[in-house]
């Protein structure tokens, strides 16, 4: 039961990341600040999410996938920040404000 | 331990042009010598299940041993072992003479792969008995046959293989959403299930479905426009195979779901028939207007589809019955003149060096029995005794007369004139030699090339003294053994 | 109110638009898009043809005819978009 | 049955088999393409000979294969049909010799001879033909097999003389196709058979049968060239003198009269017909079409054209014949479809020796050829004469049995049309003649003076006028062609 | 009160339905694939909901792996080839000019009417109505295999699968006959923190992949989700150009596309016998042979996949190119 | 739980729609891209909790998938328009 | 699979401009530590195939192609330096870790929501110290996690970092990263 209220916890706050991220998506002017939105805010969004569902899971082998997908995609969610803040500064497209 | 003579015909017409496909994909250089084995091999299967359907009238192999609806049966009867035959017999002649036509090595290659995957698809779909499977098939038919449109890889005839393959995925995509409505509704796939139906508003939607697609994929006016570019642009084999074999798939498909799933309405009957003589009309006029040879011949066939569905239309829902051997006989007639048509084209166009119908004079002497050859599908693809294509439309004539339809009977009799009109645009080109320059060298018109066009021709023409046997035999176990 | 309603109708419409654009877009690629909206729309029909009441599970046919149906579309996708690049390589060498 | 039942076939085949021989023979193979030509004539000549033999002994042939289920293709041979073959193949024959003469060193004779042979092979069928739908196959199968003749010379003018020959008569065997499909309809069979099949149908459907009898004369009408659908007759002149000949005597023209009697006669039944109310107009047509053809022929100038009119006008003599509904005047018609056909084929080809020999084409270029070209000249003129109907010769005999037949069926305006007729012949082909043996040759300019010509083109006039003169003058003998009119008449009307 | 769920549901639905609408109606081609894309991943989810965990993985991997990679390499060809590199926008190749509201209407009304007929067909047909459940339940035992849906693609309806598959030969078959001719633009180094990456997933997605495949036999997986995923690492590989296609492995790539298609075929055909019939697997080989299917397909699958992605067959590179790999 | 991770579902799928304006706004392709990348990420979560909430374990898989393969449209974006800027 | 190594960005150097500034100039050298490297892959892969399937055995038959194949990738994959991680670092690294990307994602939801967001971005250079390989990916990837931080572009010998607010004392931040991470791959601190 209070495994039910933690998880039910860091669910929900996950969830607020997930709208954090998606506004600074929205508000941020450029896009290297939106890509701070969406690495830091979704990832931390995510994993709260993923630890809050492993927490109710019901065999350790989901609970292993569960931690396999947070490793990925925290990884792919650096490792693409990164080349899209990269390809923006080479093409110049990170200047354009909009 | 495995007993080969426990294979049966049609696995093996599913499985010899498939493993030929592989073999010729994997091996390039022999992909000729593979190609043609297999198509001779196809028309021994499909030979082997002819002799067994006429004793059996019907036979059926369900797949894996799972009977209908869990798995998918296969089945022939008269009428598809017809359609087998005519395709593994126009296939083979077709494969003779693409050995001549196909010069450059990369054409080569990639034809007899696509060719034999094209003929895996044409037979499955003339055995299948599964509405979702028959969607795999012409998927099957679809990519092999884009492939064949570009083999020549100009720009023409890429861009129209573009439109064909948009068009063709429509068509299939229409045909798969009505096979979705028809699992809503029934909760099965196969043919029997179609017949036991009882009638609904999602069978009927599925119904328009599946036929608005197949229509798309027969190319019935006003949804032809992707015929004429693609089928006047492939190289002469492919064209042959394009308009002679693949359009029939759909046809073919169409027929049965027609007699399975009879249209609920008189009018949407007549409805087709309307624009089959539309299709007539407005294909002849583009035919009439065409400069090009090979896409005269490419209209011709838009006309002669809307002919097929007068055929369809002609009497009416209830004798669908009836009227669906007109539409196979003119399907089975279609099939092989046009073929031979442009094949014929395509030697022309060989050795005269175009195929612009204004400038076509004796003045090429060379390609004399191609031109023959053309003559000869002509006559029969106009309907003019005693060819095959005279029989199907004097059955249809015949029908209609009964059931009181004049209208159709004028449609065809306009259809007919105006191809008259068409064709002798042809045949004017091919006797004028007023423009001539320089003497008329002695003809050395008698290339082996022309051999697989000249024989399909004169079948075309000759068949139709056997028309009664090929009627008879069409008969044989349709549909499930019983009339419905 | 069941979820095999709204996805039915979902499915449906997704379909529908589809097929409008097939029809009407004139861009080469856009129409790929709409076509492959049209097989998503036919795959909901299916999937939801195939849905059950929860305590009892789907039927699994519809599922292997929609997977089919997947791979079927990304070929036929992969050869659209093939026939797209070498007409528009063919059409600018022809403007050179 | 006979000893050999597939006697019909093998004639058929004479020249149907003959013809891709010559397509396939090489255009310099010239010796190889007379002896098949010539050969396979005489080969059916002789068959012919042999078939009218057991024919008249009384042997019936009849050979049959199904088609469609009830629907055959059969051939018979009874003495209509027995007539029309025998001038198929004596006139084969003698224009294949004239054909030879006047192309073997023209372009394209594989061509021409293979076609030619079609085309004989077709008008074989027809004559033969055992029931409606055989009859329209050979029919459409001579449309096409003559198109190429028509236009053999290639040129613009070939070509479209050629596309509205094409269309008038696919749009006749169109309509032909319809008349054969009511029929089949209608009566549930296609047979000939001597009385009519539709005895039992018409008090039912009266309508329906009028209907059908316009449709299926209305189609064979173009090719006998009835008014109105007679235009493509002329223009289909730019042809070779013996494709003309064989159109204008043996085939396309002929199949379209003789369809006419078959249909009138075998399918319809006279009487039937005559119930129907339709055989008064279908004669008042050919009446008139025999006035407008002579009319107009007096007006040409191109020998030729002249020729083709005065066919469209005496076609019309068989047709007025058999609408006449008496067995008289169907004596004179069944004659006539033999004696114009000798008649005609002899201008044809003494016009187109003209042509040759003088370079003469037109009639006010005829002036005093006759002494340049006497034999021709004189084969010209006996066929002249006796188309205008000077007795002895071939025409008068045809057109006293009409006439009798008019008095007989009740139609004196009979009379006065065939006097009228004759007396435009005599207004078209008398000043012909005139200029031939009573003018002098003037000096043209152009200076076309006289080219030998071969036997093969001089032969072959004279020989058809000697024969205009003999049915003329030994037309009661037995076996001449009125003999066995006679004897065909008599089943006809099932007397 | 309702279940918040099928709020879900609508939203959901909804959403699938506006980004197809967005699709048709992005005025930039960029947005629209993009929108694709993500229209694929609510599809997926929507198919999640709808308890097609299997046909959700198939959505997964073939939608976000190959198909969005492939749309964006046309669109990013088709710009190089009309010259239209330089600019951020995609207008597609036909001009963008604005549509006039009478066309717009006029595809929404058409549209709509579609929609209308074909749901008042639909709500006529029975809900959660007839199927094969109790066919399939009854047949499972001696199907070999723990899955349902593996039951039906590899047993059941072999047929199907197999011609499936012969329609992907098909496809990369006609895909190296359609292009030619043309080289690769160079492509850019991805850098350090790709690489890393590169060598953290790309063997994990291996082992996924190959699990996914694994795993069908008994769950929601099977070989054609598990060729998408090992597709996409071929897709990786060769984008990054960590492999570049030469001509020496045409032939190799041969006999890797018809592998999966011959075994298939192979197998289906050399069961007959003893009165059984193609495709009539023994029972007690009945697993073995579909894994050994499975397998073979699977790595052709991948192989077809990432082939119909580079598009035409290896040729020979610019001299240039062999310089640097020197 | 259920409706509560219901609800969360809905919040989580509203904020992502609300990511959608992104990809419409444009008008560079990278500021799309970025948008595509808040989708897979919020999928996966989604997964997650649909995967408790079906108890279905299997949809776990799907978003193992959403996971791994997220990187692959990214990555063919940056790779091929980078070679315009080469 | 030739054990080709190359130098990654004068491979895909495109004609028309220069090479983009990827990566310092590495000199190709051969690689002694790829079939160790190999191995690792392999045992680290064989153990989440085993978690993943539960450790079974049947599943070895497709197991021990997939974990050879996906291991076989090392010699497919541009080679990288060997490395290898102090594990009681490691401990230490993970918790600062989460507690920074923690304390990164609460800087940014504030700052989203926050009505003023009191952004003032902006890119700062920093030189690199950590030597090539698993380090510096790591370094790279980490600060994109980091409060304010995000890694944009390598130059020579320096990243170049994309800011928040470019007030941030970015020095002191990366350098404390630096140092973990060194730390964690047991290098000596420069």
């Amino acid at each position: 039961m209070l495994l039910d209220w933690i998880a039910a916890s860091l669910i929900a706050i996950g969830a607020v990341f997930f709208v954090a991220g998606t506004v600074g998506l929205l508000r941020f002017p450029d896009i290297y600040c939106r890509l701070h939105a969406l690495t830091k805010a979704d990832g931390l969004g995510l994993a709260l999410v993923a630890f809050g569902v492993a927490l109710l899971a019901d065999s350790a082998g989901e609970v292993f996938r569960i931690l396999l997908i947070w490793f990925f995609v925290a990884l792919a969610s650096a490792t693409c920040g990164h080349l899209i803040a990269r390809y923006a500064r080479q093409s110049g497209e990170g200047d354009a404000h909009d | 331990m495995n007993n080969l003579m426990s294979l049966d015909p049609m696995t093996l017409a599913l499985f010899l042009p498939l493993f030929g496909a592989m073999a010729a994909f994997i091996a390039p250089r022999a992909a000729s010598v593979i190609g043609l084995a297999t198509v001779l091999a196809n028309l021994g299967a499909v030979g082997w299940l002819a002799f067994e359907i006429r004793a059996a009238a019907e036979l059926i192999t369900p797949l894996g041993g799972w009977a209908p609806p869990l798995g998918i049966a296969l089945r022939a009867d008269g009428l598809s072992v017809a359609m087998l035959a005519l395709t593994g017999a126009v296939g083979l002649l077709v494969s003779f003479s693409a050995l001549d036509a196909l010069r450059d090595a990369r054409q080569r290659q990639y034809f007899w792969p696509l060719w034999l995957l094209l003929l895996t698809g044409l037979n499955g779909v003339y055995l299948g008995t599964d509405i979702f499977n028959l969607y795999v098939m012409i998927e099957v038919i679809a990519l092999a046959a884009v492939g064949l449109t570009v083999l020549s890889g100009t720009r023409e005839a890429v861009r129209a293989g573009l439109e064909y393959m948009y068009a063709s995925i429509l068509g299939a995509l229409l045909f798969l959403m009505g096979v979705g409505f028809v699992y809503l509704q029934l909760g099965r796939l196969d043919f029997a299930g179609l017949i036991a139906a009882t009638p609904s508003a999602a069978l009927s939607a599925a119904l328009a479905l599946m036929v608005v697609g197949l229509l798309l994929k027969t190319a019935l006016f006003p949804l032809h426009f992707w015929l004429p570019a693609a089928h006047a642009n492939a190289t002469a084999p492919a064209s042959a195979l394009l308009s002679g074999l693949v359009v029939k798939a759909a046809l073919y498909i169409f027929l049965r779901l027609s007699t399975y799933m009879p249209l609920p309405d008189e009018i949407l009957v007549t409805l087709l028939g309307a624009l089959g003589a539309g299709a007539l009309l407005w294909g002849s006029v583009q035919a009439l207007r065409a400069e090009r040879l090979k896409l005269l011949v490419a209209w011709s066939t838009v006309a002669q589809i809307g002919l097929i569905f007068i055929a369809f239309a002609r009497a009416g829902q209830v004798g669908l019955v009836e009227s669906w051997k007109a539409a196979a006989l003119l399907i089975l007639a279609h099939g092989i003149a046009k073929s031979a048509m442009f094949l014929a084209a395509g030697r022309i166009k060989d050795e005269v060096g175009h195929d612009i119908i204004r400038d076509l004079d004796r003045s090429a002497i060379r390609p004399t029995l191609a031109q023959f050859t053309f003559a000869l599908a002509a006559i029969s693809l106009i309907g003019l005794p005693p060819s095959l294509g005279f029989i199907g439309k004097w059955s249809l004539m015949e029908g209609a007369l009964q059931a009181g339809y004049w209208h159709w009977v004028v449609a065809t009799m306009v259809g007919t004139l105006l191809s008259v009109a068409y064709f002798s645009r042809v045949f004017a080109g091919f006797l004028r030699f007023d423009r001539m320059q320089g003497a008329l060298a002695e003809h050395k018109g008698w290339a082996l090339a022309d051999l697989a066009p000249l024989t399909l021709a004169l079948a075309a023409i000759s068949l139709g003294l056997m028309a009664a046997p090929i009627l008879s035999f069409i008969e044989l176990g349709y549909p499930f053994g019983a009339m419905p | 109110m069941t979820p095999d309603l709204i996805y039915g109708l979902t499915g449906i419409a997704v379909f529908a638009i589809g097929l409008v654009g097939a029809l009407c877009a004139q861009d080469r690629l856009r129409r790929v898009l709409a076509l492959k909206l049209c097989s998503v729309g036919a795959g909901f029909i299916l999937v939801v043809a195939a849905w059950r009441e929860p305590p009892a599970s789907p039927d699994p046919v519809p599922h292997a005819l929609v997977i089919t149906g997947i791979v079927v579309m990304v070929s036929a996708t992969a050869v659209a978009l093939a026939l797209i690049r070498r007409l528009q390589t063919l059409e600018a060498e022809a403007d050179e | 049955m006979s000893d050999v039942p597939l006697l019909p076939l093998f004639i058929l085949m004479t020249s149907l088999l003959a013809s891709p021989v010559l397509f396939a023979l090489p255009e310099s193979a010239a010796r190889l393409r007379t002896a098949i030509n010539l050969g396979m004539a005489m080969l059916k000549l002789a068959l012919v000979a042999w078939l009218g033999w057991k024919v008249g002994q009384g042997v019936v042939y009849d050979l049959r294969f199904t088609m469609l289920p009830g629907l055959e293709f059969k051939l018979q041979a009874d003495p209509l049909a027995m007539l029309f073959i025998s001038l198929s193949a004596v006139l084969w024959l003698i224009t294949t010799i004239y054909s030879i003469g006047y192309l073997e060193h023209g372009p394209h004779r594989a061509r021409f001879f293979g076609f030619f042979s079609l085309c004989v092979a077709a008008t074989v069928g027809i004559a033969m033909a055992g029931n409606l739908f055989t009859f329209l196959i050979f029919y459409e199968l001579l449309t096409l097999a003559t198109y190429p003749l028509v236009i053999h010379r290639g040129t613009a003018e070939a070509l479209r003389a050629g596309r509205i020959y094409l269309i008038y008569t696919l749009a006749g065997g169109l309509v032909l196709l319809i008349g054969t499909l009511g029929l089949w309809v209608l009566a549930g069979t296609t047979d000939f058979t001597p009385g009519g099949v539709l005895e039992d149908v018409v008090t039912e459907h009266r309508l329906a049968a009028q209907i059908l009898f316009v449709v299926l004369v209305g189609a064979l009408g173009v090719k006998a060239a009835l008014f109105p659908f007679h235009a493509w007759l002329p223009i289909a002149m730019v042809a070779p003198a013996p494709v003309s000949a064989l159109l204008h005597a043996v085939a396309v023209v002929k199949a379209g009269a003789f369809g006419i009697m078959r249909v009138v006669y075998e399918v319809f039944g006279i009487e039937t017909a005559q119930a129907l109310g339709m055989t008064a107009p279908l004669a008042a047509l050919a009446g008139i079409t025999i006035i407008y053809g002579s009319l107009k022929a007096i007006t040409q100038d191109d020998i030729k054209k002249r020729l083709a009119y005065s066919t469209v006008s005496q076609v019309s003599y068989i047709t007025l014949g058999v609408a006449l509904a008496s067995p008289i005047a169907a004596v004179g018609a069944l004659a006539h479809l033999i004696h114009q056909g000798l008649m005609k084929i002899t201008m044809f080809m003494a016009a187109g020796n003209l042509a040759e020999g003088l370079g003469v084409k037109k009639v006010s270029q005829m002036d005093g050829v006759g002494r340049e070209m006497p034999g021709t000249m004189l084969a010209f003129s006996a066929a002249a004469l006796a188309m205008i109907g000077l007795p002895p010769l071939a025409g008068f005999v045809s057109k006293w049995y009409l006439a009798q037949g008019g008095l007989d069926a009740g139609a004196g305006w009979v009379i006065a049309l065939l006097l009228g007729s004759s007396l435009l012949n005599a207004i078209y082909f008398l000043p012909m003649l005139h200029r031939a043996w009573f003018r002098d040759r003037a000096d043209t300019a152009s200076g076309t003076s006289y080219r030998q010509i071969g036997w093969m083109l001089a032969a072959p006039p004279i020989t058809t006028a000697l024969m205009v003169l003999a049915v003329g003058g030994f037309a009661n003998a037995p076996f001449s062609p009125l003999e066995w009119t006679r004897f065909v008449v008599a089943i006809e009307y099932q007397e | 009160m309702t279940d918040p769920l099928i709020l879900f549901d609508l939203l959901l639905g909804v959403s699938v339905v506006a980004l197809a609408v967005a699709v048709m109606g992005a005025r930039d081609l960029f947005a629209a694939i993009v929108l694709f894309v993500i229209f694929g991943l609510l599809s997926a989810l929507a198919w999640a909901r709808l308890s097609a965990p299997d046909v959700a993985l198939a959505e997964a991997a073939i939608g976000t792996g190959v198909t969005g990679a492939l749309l964006l390499k046309t669109l990013h060809h088709l710009r190089y080839v009309t010259g239209q590199l330089d600019q951020f926008a995609a207008p597609g190749m036909t001009p963008a000019e604005p549509v006039p509201m009478g066309v717009i209407a006029a595809n929404a009304a058409f549209c709509g009417l579609i929609t209308l007929g074909l749901a008042v067909a639909y709500l006529g047909a029975p809900q959660g109505g007839p199927g094969f459940d109790a066919l399939v339940a009854e047949a499972m035992p001696q199907s070999g295999v723990e899955h349902p849906v593996t039951a039906v693609l590899l047993n059941f309806r072999a047929y199907d699968t197999l011609m499936e598959v012969v329609v992907l030969l098909a496809a990369v078959i006609a895909v190296w006959q359609i292009e030619r001719g043309l080289s690769d633009a160079p492509s850019p180094d991805l850098g350090q923190v790709w690489q890393g990456f590169a060598r953290l997933a790309l063997p994990a997605i291996v082992v996924v992949g190959t699990y996914l495949l694994w795993k069908g036999s008994e769950a929601p997986g099977g070989a054609f989700q598990g060729g998408a995923v090992l597709a996409a690492v071929g897709l990786l590989l060769l984008l990054s150009r960590a492999y570049v296609p030469r001509p020496a492995h045409r032939g190799a790539a041969r006999l890797l596309f018809v592998l999966g298609t011959g075994a298939f075929a192979a197998v289906a055909l050399l069961v007959t016998g003893g009165g059984r019939v193609a495709f009539q697997y023994p029972p007690d080989q009945a697993k073995t042979l579909i894994l050994l299917i499975e397998g073979l397909v699977t790595i052709s699958i991948a192989v077809t996949l990432a082939a119909l992605f580079h598009g035409r067959e290896p040729v020979a590179l610019p001299s240039r190119r062999d310089h640097h790999d020197t | 739980m259920n409706p509560f991770l219901s609800v969360i579902l809905v919040i989580l799928l509203t904020s992502v729609l609300a990511g959608l304006f992104r990809v419409l706004r444009g008008p560079a392709p990278a500021g799309r891209m970025l948008a595509a990348q808040l989708f897979g990420t919020a999928a996966v979560a989604m997964l997650l909790i649909l995967s408790r909430l079906m108890q279905m374990p299997a949809l776990l898989d799907v978003a193992v998938v959403f996971a791994l393969l997220s990187a692959v449209t990214l990555v063919a974006f940056v790779v091929l328009s980078a070679r315009r800027i080469g | 699979m030739p054990t080709r190594s190359r130098d990654t960005s004068a491979d895909t150097a495109p004609a028309r401009a220069p090479a983009l500034p990827a990566s310092l100039p590495e000199v190709p050298r051969p690689q002694p530590g790829r079939t160790r490297r190999f191995f690792a892959t392999l045992l680290t892969l064989a153990v989440i195939w085993g978690l993943l399937t539960e450790f079974r055995l049947d599943a070895l038959v497709f197991g021990l192609p997939a974990v050879l194949a996906g291991a076989g990738l090392v010699f497919v994959l541009p080679p990288g330096r060997g490395w290898r991680i102090s594990p009681r670092a490691a401990l230490v690294f993970v918790l600062w870790f989460g507690v920074q990307s923690v304390r990164g994602a609460v800087d940014v939801a504030a700052r989203a929501f926050s009505p003023r967001m009191g952004l003032r971005p902006g890119f700062r250079r920093y030189p690199l110290s950590l030597p090539e390989g698993a380090a510096r990916v790591m370094f790279l990837n980490t600060i994109t996690l980091l409060p304010g931080t995000l890694s944009a572009e390598l130059e020579e010998g320096a990243v170049v970092v994309h800011m928040l607010d470019t007030r941030a004392d970015l020095e002191a931040d990366l350098g404390q990263l630096e140092a973990r991470i060194a730390a964690l791959f047991a290098l000596p601190r420069k």
